[in-house]
């Protein structure tokens, strides 16, 4: 597979102006369109002469060029602020928190990607079957689902009425402290394997099942209907045809050469996926009381802490700009077309 | 006839076997999270606490809010006070006496008593601790106003002198503001003096510097608080002693779950053992439910209408007085609270020393619309009223519509904004100076900082608690009658309380505000947990003394 | 698209029942939207203007189809009346969404050069964020409230039209009769609005109105995050919320609610599903004669 | 004769589901084809010649449906054999296929070097990879591709059109088929690349002895490289026979009229001339003759009843009313 050094480059490139852009907005966003923007970023228990000393280092007293600079300068010496909230500075708080939401994020974003790509192209391949109508129908209703409603639901079954799982939390204090786990990476699941604990690790998983499911349904109907309209594009190409007429076994054309050409355009969309995902914990997180950043800037929303809402809104920004880089890299290993 | 299909078997079993791995991974997982509900051995014994809301800072002199969840069990004050039985509870001073009608009091301070950086606790300490609060100057600093100059007298003898009578035994028994702490902190944390923003720095970290039964040993003030029992505490030791167990839990966890719901299920499940929220709705099937127990305690919050005296047409007394009597206060009681409240008589909660039965306005909607056309308003009033409150709290949010319901019927319109506490109160805080830009009616509650009906009638109604007093009333007569009760308080109650009732008869008459209802607090435990109605004391609202508790195996 | 596909997009509902039942809610939505002030069986309920200690928390019954809250008010009433600020919500993130979108993809798009490239690489900037971040960001800064919702939720949406515009114009622009009109010395802000715009504008108002669905889906979501649409209005997210609080023993509250989202965004989607099947060439693709 | 047939295709019926409805795009037509014989299926776009060819190799789009008729290739059925058996025996080493759009007809994301050794190993059994390889570079010299190494290592996007036709031609050949269908090979190349390539076909056509059915619009080339012609109008055969008696003495109304459209230098005729009027829209029965309102000749008969295939010499038949009458012209 040739993966092109300058291409990378490229990217990598373009990534930091990506970056750029997205603090660009944030910066019209925080500081051109509120009348007073020293006000949201101090709050209101502020003192008049808090107030002028967060006028001043926000250098809201100079020219927007020079707020924009310092804005940057702030930004990456990681001052990102103090949240009214708990009056600690926001950058930390929130990479804290992370490693909480990659495992969840992450445990979805597998889920919806390896059910729903073989779910579409099972539709796909005999469409217009039954099996094409409850793929079309699932991922329909399921795209249309407010996936806090779900969340809401689906503990209520699984916790209040059935009791198989918990209602919420990461782990369960008992069974952390009595067997002496350790986080030490912050990722629970990693943590106990490498600690051999096994109680945490069952309890770590079952406590995740809930929500990476809920977290999944929407990613998961949109690669499935995604996955769905590509492998009919493919398969309706004629290369499809000719490589089956030239004798290449049909098996072997499907798995090999329309699966990757599925597959191709699939992973340079699942960016967005990646996107509803990790917009999508802000409310599941609430709701199962997941310790992450969509927990810290859902609670952020609730008190209206200016600070760490726009810090939460700034660093997911960027992991999204990260990850669609590196899909659009890997988009590239697999599709020699792709060019800059 | 026959199809053409290319594409008829091959694709699907690989899909099909894909489907039928994930599944069967799905299966195994599922099976084990399912099945396998291995509880190892605990060898600690351990309380799992619901916070509503998350922790603040960790700082003792001026924290002001939520860690008061946690503070009183790391840190100590000179004294604690149950207010029920109006009596006090020796803490860190074994004794205390006043003198000079409240002008002078002097605290014996515990011998044996020590830090948990193993410094011994001494009047030095009590000290610096208390001049700290006060020079630092924020949250809770103001209790010490009275205090003049602070004494210690031996290392085990410390003097308060007066600059005017005052209470000093409930301010010293404070939920806040009043924490002993080591003086150590000032090495520790680098810093020049107790005041360097250093201190407050290291203590924000999660160190703490107290003296209480607990150690504050994780400080994630967002998502948990975890406390370890500190075996070297006086207390443990002292036999008799009645705020202490022998079977307190070694680990008690302050776990933050910010709606009633989860609290609820997570208190069912066994996730948590003591859960201070839970939909009231549901009380009378938990209260039948054997797993757990439900307490029910009264308390010193209550929630009032402040209402905006200097706004038209507010600003006419008859209109207050109309709205005071359209409020229906059974059913809101009823709906809001599912009737764990009690209507409120006067802004001094119920069982609270200061406290009159017979200020209840009636709800009587001729008796309102009578005096609205008094007012001259025969056919209501001719422009929305603004009423804020906490954007969040049900409680709060049924309580207004409740009111704009029954205001609507008198001819008021009343339009309901939720905010956040910070932006409501930024918002009120712009009426002293322009009361025609700011909200009309404001839901509000309060809680003593100590225990003393002065702390409710100043801050909400003295001219001078710019902060607070956002009814923006100003009353010469009955800000000069509290001044002088609380004065009086500290040597001669029987004559504060009788200038207090005068203090509240005038309130009634002018309605600066609608008392609406006083809390009634509730704490659903586990079975496990015993003495947890021993372990809340209204005085230290949402706390619980986990060295009270008795955990049962 | 001309008539031609509008007529094929009539036959392919005709022959679809699912694209039939899309047609079916939307309409539905819309008329429940317009009238439901009228048709709610208590209407002050449905506003929020009535209690009834009597019905506290009843479960659904043939009096009260979903029920009622913890103010004894009839869920039924306030979902309906839900549904016409959903539909005041969409309509309203969609229109001004797309009249910004309009005015900067065809700038961007006619104009091209220096400033219409600023435009589109501003318009990127904006796609860099995922949906509803932005929105997120928008109405915490602007604070709460159904017009701060609106304005949220179109400031974060008008990018996707704006590119989908500029796509549509880069086809248009060079087309002969645009020559024709550039030559003759009409100014270009006519021939932008008289002849560009009418040749390029149906596919995205049509995109517009079927993204009216994912709308209502943001909007609720706003809500529930706590900085969508204040109480008491019965707006669906809102109830969800609300309904949350007492879950447990009166499930209803929140399910129902809930339900009206999910139909309604399934009724658009179903739609939306229709119209890229006969938009799309790739799709169609399938459907069409090829190598004969 | 029909023992030395080596393709016999007898009352093909094919349609299309489509959700304008359902298109009948080949109505009837049967073909003969004798080895080392090439025949040219000569039609405008959309009369089906194409499909034809996508059947006899079983490829046709998922939509396509074989409605009646047989494909018999050495007297077999190839209609009723499994897609396997089709693979394993009739596919590359039997029938092969070279289509119109080079670019197209290979996968995007492969290198011509992959397509062509899983052809290599599907079909003559070559697991070696080095063999197969070296087969594949044989192949590709026989298309006379200047390296053919760097070929062998490109992606389709990185070759000219007429680059990749050859190569298209070479995989096509790579497992020595007997029958070579191919379907406009040549239109959708430059003018002076066009006549390579039919050179090349004519070429490899005698080196090889292959069989060969040439589909195209442009009755010139099929005049060029085929000793037969078939001219198919709206899914229907309208005339077929020899190449110079097509071109020299044809029968149908339509045949005349293409052979007019051939542009030719010696007769200077001022502009290029086209038959007016389009093709019959495919999804209505047509009762009559399907090219009856854009005949000239056409009488009341053609109107209403569809016209007969007549034997009007040796190996010429015609699809006319007016045959008979005008058979002596």
């Amino acid at each position: 597979m040739p993966i092109n050094r300058e291409y990378i480059i490229k990217r990598a490139l373009s990534l930091v102006f990506v970056v750029l852009g997205v603090v660009v907005v944030t910066f019209i966003i925080t500081r051109v369109i509120p009348a007073r923007p020293e006000l949201l970023w101090t709050g209101p228990h502020a003192t008049i002469e808090q107030i002028e000393r967060a006028r001043r280092e926000l250098h809201l007293d100079k020219p927007i060029h020079v707020q924009l600079w310092h804005y940057f300068v702030d930004l990456f010496s990681g001052n990102w602020g103090v949240s009214w909230r708990t009056k600690m500075p926001v950058l930390p708080s929130i990479l804290s928190s992370l490693p909480a939401t990659i495992e969840l994020v992450v445990s979805a974003f597998i889920l919806a990607t390896a059910v729903g790509i073989p779910l579409g192209i099972s539709a796909a391949i005999r469409r217009g079957s039954g099996v094409d109508s409850v793929v079309r129908i699932f991922s329909v209703v399921g795209a249309s689902t407010p996936v806090f409603w779900l969340a809401l639901l689906l503990q209520l079954a699984f916790c209040n009425w059935l009791g198989l799982l918990p209602a919420a939390k990461r782990v369960d204090e008992y069974i952390a402290i009595s067997t002496g786990f350790k986080p030490l990476t912050g990722f629970y699941t990693i943590d106990s394997v490498v600690q051999g604990n096994i109680p945490v690790l069952i309890d770590v998983l079952r406590r995740m099942f809930l929500p990476a499911v809920v977290l999944s349904l929407y990613p998961m109907c949109l690669s499935a209907r995604m996955t769905r309209a590509l492998t009919l594009e493919v398969l309706s190409e004629l290369h499809v045809r000719s490589s089956i007429a030239w004798g290449i076994p049909r098996s072997r054309v499907l798995y090999k050469y329309v699966l990757r050409n599925v597959i191709a355009p699939v992973v340079a969309s699942l960016g967005l996926s990646f996107g509803y995902t990790i917009v999508g914990a802000f409310m599941v997180e609430i709701i199962f009381v997941w310790p992450g950043i969509g927990y810290y800037t859902a609670m952020s929303l609730l008190s209206y802490d200016y600070p760490a809402i726009i810090g939460s809104v700034i660093f997911v920004a960027i992991i999204y700009s990260v990850i669609n880089t590196a899909i659009d890299i890997l988009h590239a290993t697999i599709d020699p077309r792709v060019e800059l | 006839m026959r199809k053409m299909r290319i594409f008829r078997y091959g694709i699907s079993r690989a899909v099909l076997v894909i489907i039928i791995a994930i599944a069967v991974a799905v299966g195994v997982v599922g099976y084990y999270a399912l099945a396998i509900r291995e509880q190892p051995q605990t060898r600690k014994t351990m309380t799992i606490f619901a916070s509503i809301s998350e922790m603040t800072t960790a700082d003792p002199s001026t924290e002001f809010s939520n860690s008061i969840r946690w503070l009183p069990l790391v840190y100590e004050t000179l004294l604690w006070y149950d207010p029920i039985k109006n009596e006090f509870i020796p803490a860190l001073a074994e004794r205390y006496e006043s003198r000079d009608d409240g002008m002078t009091w002097v605290f014996y301070i515990r011998r044996g008593a020590k830090f948990h950086d193993n410094t011994p606790v001494t009047a030095h300490a009590v000290k610096l601790s208390i001049e700290r609060t006060i020079a630092l100057g924020q949250g809770a600093a103001f209790i010490w106003a009275p205090v003049n100059e602070i004494e210690v007298v031996d290392d085990y003898t410390v003097v308060f002198k007066l600059k005017y009578p005052a209470p000093l035994n409930k301010i010293a028994a404070s939920g806040y503001g009043a924490y002993i702490f080591s003086p150590k902190v000032v090495e520790l944390a680098g810093a020049k003096n107790l005041t360097d923003p250093k201190v407050a720095e290291w203590l924000n970290r999660g160190n703490d510097a107290g003296s209480g039964p607990y150690r504050l040993i994780k400080w994630e003030p967002e998502t948990e608080v975890v406390l370890e029992k500190w075996p070297e505490w006086w207390g443990w030791k002292l036999p008799g002693y009645p705020l202490k167990s022998d079977k307190a839990p070694d680990i008690y966890i302050l776990k933050i779950i910010k709606d009633a719901v989860t609290q609820e299920r997570l208190l069912l499940a066994g996730d948590i053992d003591v859960a201070q929220y839970v939909p009231l709705e549901d009380l009378e099937k938990l209260k039948g439910d054997p797993k757990v127990q439900v307490v029910i305690k009264p308390s010193f919050q209550n929630l009032l209408m402040l209402i905006n005296t200097k706004k038209p047409p507010l600003n006419n007394v008859l209109v207050r007085r109309a709205i005071a009597h359209a409020i229906p206060y059974e059913d809101i009681v009823k709906i809001a609270r599912s009737g764990l409240a009690r209507i409120a008589s006067g802004p001094i909660p119920h069982g609270m020393w200061g406290h009159f039965d017979n200020l209840t306005y009636t709800y009587d909607l001729d008796l309102a619309k009578r005096l609205l056309a008094e007012a001259g308003y025969p056919n209501g009033v001719d422009r929305p009223l603004l009423l804020v409150y906490t954007a969040g709290d049900i409680y709060e949010k049924r309580t207004a519509e409740l009111i704009a319901v029954n205001l609507a019927k008198i001819g008021i319109n009343v339009e309901i904004r939720p905010m956040s506490w910070e932006e409501q109160w930024a918002l009120a805080q712009r009426g002293w100076e322009d009361p025609e830009a700011v909200q009309d009616l404001f839901l509000f509650y309060w809680w003593p900082t100590y225990i003393t009906p002065f702390d409710f009638l100043y801050n909400m109604f003295h001219s001078e608690s710019k902060a607070f007093n956002l009814c923006y009333y100003e009353n010469q007569e009955f800000e000069k009658l509290i001044m002088e009760a609380s004065v009086l308080e500290g040597y001669d109650q029987a004559r504060a309380l009788e200038m207090y009732y005068k203090a509240q008869q005038i309130l009634y008459r002018d309605v600066p505000a609608v008392p609406l209802w006083d809390m009634i607090y509730v704490e659903v435990g586990s079975r496990k947990v015993g003495n947890l109605d021993k372990a809340i004391n209204p005085a230290y609202p949402t706390a619980v003394f986990a060295q009270v508790l008795s955990i049962e195996e | 698209m001309g008539l031609n596909e509008i007529a094929s997009v009539l036959k392919l509902i005709k022959s679809n029942p699912l694209s039939m039942l899309g047609i079916i809610i939307v309409a539905t939505f819309i008329v429940i939207g317009v009238a439901s002030p009228y048709i709610a069986p208590y209407p002050s309920d449905a506003w929020g203007y009535s209690y009834n200690l009597e019905t506290r928390l009843l479960p659904p019954s043939p009096r009260y189809p979903f029920g009622t809250d913890e103010m004894g008010r009839d869920l039924f009433s306030r979902v309906l009346l839900g549904a016409r600020f959903s539909l005041i919500i969409a309509v309203g993130v969609v229109s001004i969404a797309l009249v910004i979108g309009v005015v900067v993809g065809l700038t961007a798009g006619y104009m091209g050069g220096f400033a219409g490239m600023v435009l589109m690489r501003l318009t990127d900037m904006f796609l860099a964020f995922p949906p509803l971040l932005l929105a997120i960001a928008f109405a915490a800064t602007l604070g709460r409230g159904l017009f701060n919702v609106i304005i949220a939720l179109a400031l974060s949406w008008w990018p996707w039209y704006a590119r989908l515009v500029y796509i549509q114009v880069n086809s248009v622009k060079n087309l002969p009769f645009i020559d024709a009109a550039r030559i003759i010395g009409l100014s270009p802000v006519k021939i932008m609005f008289k002849h560009v715009l009418p040749n390029s504008i149906t596919p995205v108002v049509i995109q517009a109105a079927l993204d009216m669905g994912s709308a209502v889906l943001e909007a609720a979501g706003l809500s529930f995050l706590g900085i969508g649409v204040p109480p008491p209005t019965p707006e669906w997210g809102l109830l969800v919320s609300q309904g949350w609080a007492l879950i447990n023993s009166a499930w209803w509250l929140s399910f129902f609610p809930g339900i009206a989202i999910v139909v309604t965004v399934v009724g658009f989607n179903l739609l939306a599903d229709t119209f890229q099947e006969v938009m799309d060439p790739r799709l169609r693709s399938t459907m069409v004669m090829r190598g004969m | 004769m029909s023992g030395t047939a080596i393709l016999a295709v007898n009352d093909l019926h094919i349609d299309y589901y489509t959700f304008e409805g359902v298109v009948r795009a080949v109505r009837g037509v049967s073909i003969e084809l004798c080895r080392g014989e090439s025949l040219c299926i000569v039609g405008e776009s959309g009369s089906g010649k194409s499909t034809i060819g996508l059947a006899i190799v079983r490829a046709l789009p998922p939509n396509g449906i074989v409605a009646r008729g047989e494909i018999l290739y050495n007297n077999v059925d190839i209609l009723r054999l499994s897609e396997e058996e089709m693979s394993k025996r009739i596919r590359g080493k039997e029938i092969s296929i070279v289509f119109q759009d080079p670019a197209a007809t290979f996968n995007p994301l492969f290198t011509i070097g992959e397509v062509m050794l899983d052809v290599i190993a599907a079909q003559l059994g070559v697991r070696d990879r080095r063999r197969a390889y070296e087969h594949g570079i044989k192949m590709l010299k026989l298309v006379e591709l200047p390296d053919p190494e760097r070929v062998m290592n490109s992606y389709p996007h990185e070759l000219s059109g007429g680059m990749l036709q050859r190569a298209a031609i070479a995989v096509a050949l790579s497992a020595n088929p007997k029958l070579l269908i191919a379907d406009e090979p040549t239109t959708m190349l430059d003018v002076t690349i066009q006549a390579q390539v039919l050179d090349l076909l004519k070429r490899l056509r005698k080196e090889l002895s292959l069989s060969m059915i040439f589909i195209t619009h442009n009755l010139g080339v099929a005049a060029e490289v085929c000793d037969r012609i078939m001219v198919l109008y709206a899914g229907t055969m309208f005339e077929e026979g020899y190449a110079d008696t097509i071109l020299t003495n044809p029968i149908h109304p339509y045949t005349r009229k293409l052979l007019e459209c051939i542009p030719r230098a010696s007769r200077r005729v001022s502009r290029l001339r086209y038959i007016p009027g389009s093709l019959p829209d495919l999804k209505t029965p047509v009762s009559g003759c399907p090219f009856e309102p854009r005949c000239d000749y056409a009488t009341k008969i053609c109107s209403v009843s569809p016209p007969l295939v007549r034997v009007v010499g040796h190996r010429h038949r015609v699809a006319c009313h007016l045959a008979q009458e005008k058979g002596g012209v």
